[in-house]
């Protein structure tokens, strides 16, 4: 299998690549020396189910502080490769490293523990919660107050809740749900709610954000202010990977791209190169 | 003439019948209680004044029916439930014989009153039923219950409220140690036992074996087999039990198939033991089989069947009333009682309808004169001596607080279907 | 050893009473996802039918069989057209609670019916059991053992071979697909519920004979078919038949070779133990997260 | 709807007492106990009253797991049963302080709580259902078959009554002022829980288990610990019961009563703390209000469960409110 890998001689040259700067003029200095720290590793992924190949042999790597597309048609495991990254599934061959540490056998809320977090293709809002508590159990793993913390009331729980408040009012002025506060997450407009549950996200003080389609659903002005919010995200060091169907979104804002189909990995590059890939386009329109 | 009033049944459901939702609790709604629903609504009660109003209503009606001249009686048979096959009975010869009591002018002029409630055999609805009997209708004396269990859970509540109780279950713990306002009309299992025992014995019987119905009757009767098995010089080399909603023992008794006792005891109430029989008969087992006086009705040998002949089975003299010779001295009684059922109830009379029969006779002795005072009920039942009733013989005294002795039962085999007196 | 082979009788015959009921739910599961707590109510119902029509109208054993399935049958029908339709969008566990309602319900109406004394019927196929190699088998056993297997086996036919069932198990794997494709689900729905109840009739008929029969002698019942249910992996129906043999089989085992007092315990230890290897039970359909 | 706020509650930033509404609630709750307390004379009633607090600190506990958690569970009389036995045993048999085999008490509840928790809460579903009726069923089989400790089917006899200094239980009221007050603080404490960090976990995977997980909680450490607190609370009610009946049985504690359990939480109204009391005291209520009905009884009572749950799922908390609500609305 690791020699499969090598009939992809791209990963180590987009690599280099991707040093140049692109059309984003927020790369500046901080990411400049942490260009080369890779935050995740993946290599020579392979998952089944049944007997269907989701992921064949995927290797591929995200430094630090960059935003990394990942496109693909439907069924080419873009959802599977974030469900393994986030630590849902376990791979059958190959590894994953997160910050050089590999994270078979971490549980999923360790893995959120370690800087993780992700959003849904679906959204997946805690419901009946309003929208601060959705943030605060997005906390969940920066918070420490346990049961005897709840029913002794120390002045050190009085004083993380209250923290942990302000923190999440915070976000949420960040990413500009404010008016929503107290609603409930169920009753917020399917743009808002894309948004709170990027809020919830971050609200984990992760340095590795998946968003699974944040798109999705959304009408162009919403798009475009959810494109906004992505940057200034990423203002904030943090890295993230994008699965995206709106190609102008994920194209325009993503710093590297990665092209999946049918389970294997088909490109690596800036968006310009994919744009100007073959493969890219034949398995497009093949698709199409 | 005053009709006896006031019959209230309680609950209803069943043992592990999904009865359960009664299971622990009581009563009538009251206005207070009321209020805190509102609070727990976090809505204003409209809604539950509206239907739980007239639910007060009616309870403040029930109330109402009380009046001064009478004796007020309590009542507790598990009426429903598991041990319906002794509540039923016990509730109705209780009623019959004040109905009897009434017609016959009362007690010193006054009337009786009974007030019945079910304990659906369950321990946590028996307090609730003591409860009310005692703080809301302020009885002066208690029948029942039906069950050791529910007679057990009662205890502190009369003694403390110090109220008599006259027991109608047979568990050895309910008068020993005596507890001063505790009696009890059934005979013990202790005197059941012995009296199998007896048998076997002059069968030259040694080893048996005993497969025992998983409630407390069971428990019970098992408790006391072994306990009395080597005062008779008989070994018991296994025993076993049976869940009392078991469809099939043959598993238990091919256990004790191959072990090859001398005889089987079963001790249970209906239906187990007539699975029992059953499959006793389809295993061929060709040894004596005994039962407990839990089966002994007429009913045992319906469901029973062809599997029925040939068991030997401790009674109370009820079930042979015909058979007994004329000079017994218990014969008129058994006569009058068994007449007098069938012919309000058109029913077979049980030896369990006749601890009640004989807890209201008993309660009427003492009430005699007593002019509703507690204390003097309780020590003249506790003078009570050379009673004739329907169970036996009751000599009660200040130690003994059943009174029976060991020819309160005699032994029957099945025989054609009927029972016959075994001399 | 021929005790053992004793315990094995019964063990297959308790098992095959559970193995109907089990049947009948893991049946209506399959295509409401819906376990029935009343279940156990509807055995009592079969049971106290045959008591009634064969044992006290004398009419033939056939007809007093046929005509008891179907009254109560017609029962689950009103059950389920008079409260789980009404329901509507109830959630899993409020329907649950329903059902529990139904069987208080049923018990209380069975026991003004039929009142509290049990009620015994003769076996179908004569009173004198046979021996095998030293254990006593009754002939009632044997039927049961086949009727069981018939029963299976037909509803198998009924929903892998006949259009109504495939259409069944189309609206149990995606309700919305099947409506979209023109399959009534509520028809379905119904259709499930008189086949279960039919056949927790039908049990009843069958283990009326081995034991006494009174209204109250359905929980126990249904409570050990939801075991056998759930061991054999919730709406499978081969599973459900297994599950309750082997259910019949351990409690058997246990109270021969162990304990009488523990027989339930040890059964239910072991199937514990069998949900905690295998979660979903032993042969684990499709997964059973709702409630 | 200017009232979503409050109607959802937790939301003020003063995490000390939720809101007012809150406030509110509790103080009637403790003048209705207190006044109930001082005006009713009746034995029989204060007795009944004990009993719905006795029930209601079990359907907290229980509700607390099903209602917010979302796990089913058909055997928790079994940790109703152990605090009960428990106490039972240690004060009955060994004449230990019933304060002590309170902690006793609890403590094993917890403890069997997490040994039991631990594989069962791994099932979902239907299967957690079954996994925990198993438990119950073995437990109670314990109680049963264990006669020369627990005294068997015959049930134990011989617990003491509770006393505190000079103060004793023996008394109607006193024994109704000290389970309400255990309610109430009971209460309190379950508020305290859910408007907490924990809380919020907790009904985070009421809401979606899968997201819940994916946001960074321990789902089944936290399912573990709720399953522990609610069996504590069985165990305290367990205490109560068995020190006020002062005679324990082990059908007191079967199959029948888990389901009851489930019954008072599902018709109070899941996910309610105050749900949790209108069930409890409904279906302690309930059979008492249908004795007239003599053998129809059961009828009558499955009918009402049935009709119930049929007009009003979301249990009679919710359903009360929109009878109200709809009332209010008519001019």
């Amino acid at each position: 299998m690791i020699d499969m890998g090598m009939e992809q001689p791209e990963t180590d040259k987009t690599e280099t690549v991707n040093a140049n700067d692109t059309a984003s003029p927020l790369l500046h200095e901080s990411e400049l020396h942490s260009r080369k720290e890779r935050i995740l590793e993946v290599h020579s992924l392979s998952k089944m189910f049944g007997g269907v190949t989701a992921l064949d042999d995927i290797t591929f790597s995200v430094e630090k502080g960059i935003i990394c597309g990942l496109i693909g048609p439907n069924g080419a495991g873009k959802t599977t490769l974030f469900n393994m990254i986030t630590g849902i599934y376990a791979p059958d061959s190959g590894y994953i490293l997160f910050k050089g540490k590999s994270i078979r056998k971490i549980p999923v809320h360790a893995l959120v523990k370690a800087g993780i977090a992700r959003t849904f293709q679906h959204v997946e809002l805690f419901g009946s919660m309003t929208l601060l508590e959705n943030v605060l159990v997005g906390m969940h793993v920066r918070t420490r107050s346990g049961f005897w913390g709840a029913v002794t009331r120390l002045p050190w729980v009085l004083r993380e809740e209250r923290k942990a408040r302000e923190r999440a009012e915070e976000l949420i002025n960040f990413t500009g749900l404010s008016d929503y506060t107290h609603r409930s997450a169920g009753d917020l407009p399917i743009g808002r709610q894309k948004m709170a549950e990027i809020a919830r996200a971050l609200a984990s003080e992760p340095s590795l954000l998946l968003l699974d389609e944040p798109a999705a659903g959304l009408n162009a002005v919403e798009t475009e202010a959810l494109g906004l919010l992505i940057e200034k995200v990423k203002k904030k060091g943090i890295t993230m990977m994008l699965v995206e169907h709106d190609m102008s979104l994920a194209m325009g804002i993503s710093d590297k791209v990665i092209v999946l189909d049918r389970g294997r990995k088909l490109a690596e590059g800036t968006p310009r190169e994919i744009q100007n890939n073959q493969d890219v386009m034949d398995a497009y329109l093949g698709e199409a | 003439m005053r009709k006896t009033a006031g019959k209230v049944q309680d609950g209803t459901a069943v043992e592990g019948g999904i009865g359960m939702l009664n299971h622990m609790n009581p009563p009538h709604m009251n206005p207070i209680d009321n209020r805190k629903h509102r609070v727990g609504a976090g809505a204003p009660g409209s809604f539950l004044l509206r239907y739980m109003l007239p639910a007060l209503l009616i309870c403040l009606m029930t109330m109402a029916a009380w009046a001064d001249e009478t004796y007020k009686i309590g009542g507790i048979f598990s009426a429903t439930g598991p041990a319906s096959f002794l509540g039923d009975p016990e509730q109705k010869s209780m009623e019959m014989m004040i109905e009897q009591i009434n017609a016959a002018g009362g007690i010193d002029g006054r009337m009786l009153q009974a007030v019945i409630y079910d304990s659906e055999g369950d321990p946590a609805k028996a307090v609730s039923a003591v409860n009310k009997l005692l703080h809301k209708d302020k009885v002066i004396a208690i029948i029942g219950p039906s069950t050791t269990p529910t007679t057990l859970a009662i205890i502190n509540f009369v003694e403390r409220a110090k109220v008599p109780l006259i027991s109608c279950a047979a568990g050895i713990a309910i008068t020993t140690p005596v507890k001063p306002w505790v009696f009890k009309t059934a005979q013990s299992d202790l005197l059941a036992v012995a009296a199998v025992y007896q048998h076997m014995q002059a069968r030259g019987i040694k080893k048996i074996s005993i497969l025992t119905v998983a409630n407390a009757f069971g428990e019970s009767g098992r408790n006391q087999l072994l306990d009395q098995a080597a005062k008779f010089n008989i070994e018991v080399i296994q025993s076993e039990s049976f869940g009392p909603k078991d469809t099939d023992m043959t598993a238990q008794l091919t256990k004790i198939k191959s072990a090859s006792p001398d005889a089987v005891v079963c001790w249970g109430t209906n239906p187990g033991p007539a699975v029992v029989a059953r499959n006793v008969k389809q295993l061929r087992m060709e040894i004596p089989l005994y039962q407990s006086h839990g089966v002994a009705s007429p009913k045992f040998i319906e469901l029973a069947g062809d599997a029925s002949e040939g068991i030997i089975l401790p009674t109370g003299k009820i079930l042979v009333t015909s058979l007994l010779q004329d000079n017994d001295p218990q014969k008129s009684i058994l006569e009058k009682y068994e007449t007098d059922y069938m012919e309000k109830y058109k029913a077979n009379v049980s030896g369990f309808g006749g601890y009640a029969y004989d807890a209201v006779n008993l309660l009427a002795k003492a009430l005699k004169g007593s002019g509703g005072d507690r204390e003097k009920i309780r020590s003249s039942l506790e003078s009570i001596g050379n009673h004739m009733g329907v169970s036996g013989e009751f000599n009660f005294s200040r130690e003994d607080h059943n009174g029976l002795s060991s020819d309160a039962f005699v032994m029957v085999e099945i025989k054609n279907g009927t029972w016959k007196l075994i001399k | 050893m021929q005790e053992i082979l004793q315990y094995i009788f019964s063990g297959l015959t308790t098992g095959a009473i559970y193995a109907v009921i089990a049947l009948g739910l893991s049946m209506l599961y399959s295509s409401t996802e819906l376990i029935n707590f009343s279940h156990g109510e509807f055995v009592m119902l079969g049971a106290m039918g045959i008591v009634t029509l064969w044992v006290h109208m004398a009419l033939p054993l056939a007809v007093a069989f046929f005509l008891t399935v179907a009254c109560v049958a017609c029962t689950g029908l009103l059950f389920e057209r008079l409260a789980i339709r009404t329901a509507g969008n109830a959630g899993h566990i409020e329907l649950v609670i329903i059902t529990v309602g139904a069987s208080i319900f049923l018990r209380g109406v069975g026991m003004v019916i039929w009142g509290k004394d049990p009620f015994s019927v003769p076996p179908f196929l004569g009173h004198d059991s046979i021996e095998i190699a030293g254990a006593a088998l009754l002939p009632q056993s044997v039927f049961i053992v086949i009727a069981a297997l018939v029963l299976a086996g037909g509803i198998h036919f009924f929903l892998k071979r006949t259009l109504t069932g495939k259409a069944m198990i189309a609206c149990a794997v995606n309700k919305k697909a099947a409506w979209l494709s023109g399959i009534p689900s509520s028809t379905m729905a119904v259709t499930a519920f008189v086949i279960s109840t039919g056949t927790g009739a039908a049990a009843g008929v069958f283990i009326a004979p081995i034991t006494m029969s009174s209204y109250d002698m359905g929980t126990m019942l249904g409570l050990k078919g939801f075991c056998a249910a759930m061991i054999g992996g919730l709406g499978s129906l081969w599973g459900a038949f297994a599950g309750g043999l082997l259910l019949g089989l351990l409690e058997s085992l246990g109270a021969g070779l162990l304990s009488s007092g523990f027989k339930d315990a040890i059964a239910f230890v072991l199937l514990l133990l069998i949900l905690y290897i295998r979660p979903g039970g032993i042969f684990a359909a499709r997964d059973a997260k709702r409630f | 709807m200017k009232d979503t706020e409050n109607v959802t509650g937790y939301s003020g930033n003063i995490v000390i007492i939720s809101n007012r509404r809150d406030i509110a609630a509790n103080a009637i709750f403790v003048t209705a106990v207190l006044m109930c307390g001082i005006a009713v004379q009746n034995t029989y009633y204060l007795q009944i009253m004990t009993f719905i607090g006795i029930n209601t600190l079990l359907a907290l506990g229980l509700n607390m797991l099903m209602g917010y958690a979302g796990q089913v569970s058909l055997g928790h009389a079994a940790f109703y049963g152990i605090g009960a036995y428990t106490t039972a045993v240690l004060s009955g048999t060994f004449g230990v302080s019933p304060w002590a085999a309170l902690v006793c008490a609890v403590a094993g509840a917890v403890l069997v709580a997490f040994v039991v928790g631990l594989p069962t809460l791994r099932l979902s579903g239907y299967y957690l259902g079954m996994g925990t009726l198993g438990f119950g069923m073995i437990v109670n089989i314990i109680f049963r078959e264990w006669s020369s400790v627990t005294g068997g089917s015959s049930g134990f006899v011989g617990i003491p009554m509770l006393e505190a200094g000079s103060l004793s239980f023996m008394d109607g009221k006193n024994y109704f002022f000290l389970v309400w007050g255990v309610v109430f603080g009971a209460i309190l404490l379950c508020r305290r829980i859910l408007s907490s960090r924990m809380g919020r976990a907790l009904r985070s995977i009421h809401d979606g288990e899968k997201a819940s997980m994916a946001v960074g909680v321990n789902t089944h450490f936290l399912k573990l610990q709720i399953f522990m607190f609610s069996a504590a609370l069985g165990a305290v009610a367990g205490f109560l019961y068995a020190h006020f009946v002062m005679f324990i049985s082990p059908e007191s504690f079967g199959f029948m009563v888990s389901v009851k359990m489930v019954t008072m939480v599902v018709i109070g109204g899941m996910a309610s703390v105050w749900g949790a009391l209108l069930g409890a005291s409904l279906l302690t209520l309930l059979p008492e209000m249908l004795h007239g009905f003599a053998e129809y009884e059961m009828i009558v009572f499955g009918l009402i469960l049935m009709l119930v749950m049929i007009f009003m799922p979301q249990g009679l908390t919710r359903g009360l409110l929109d009878i109200y609500g709809h009332w209010k609305k008519r001019p």
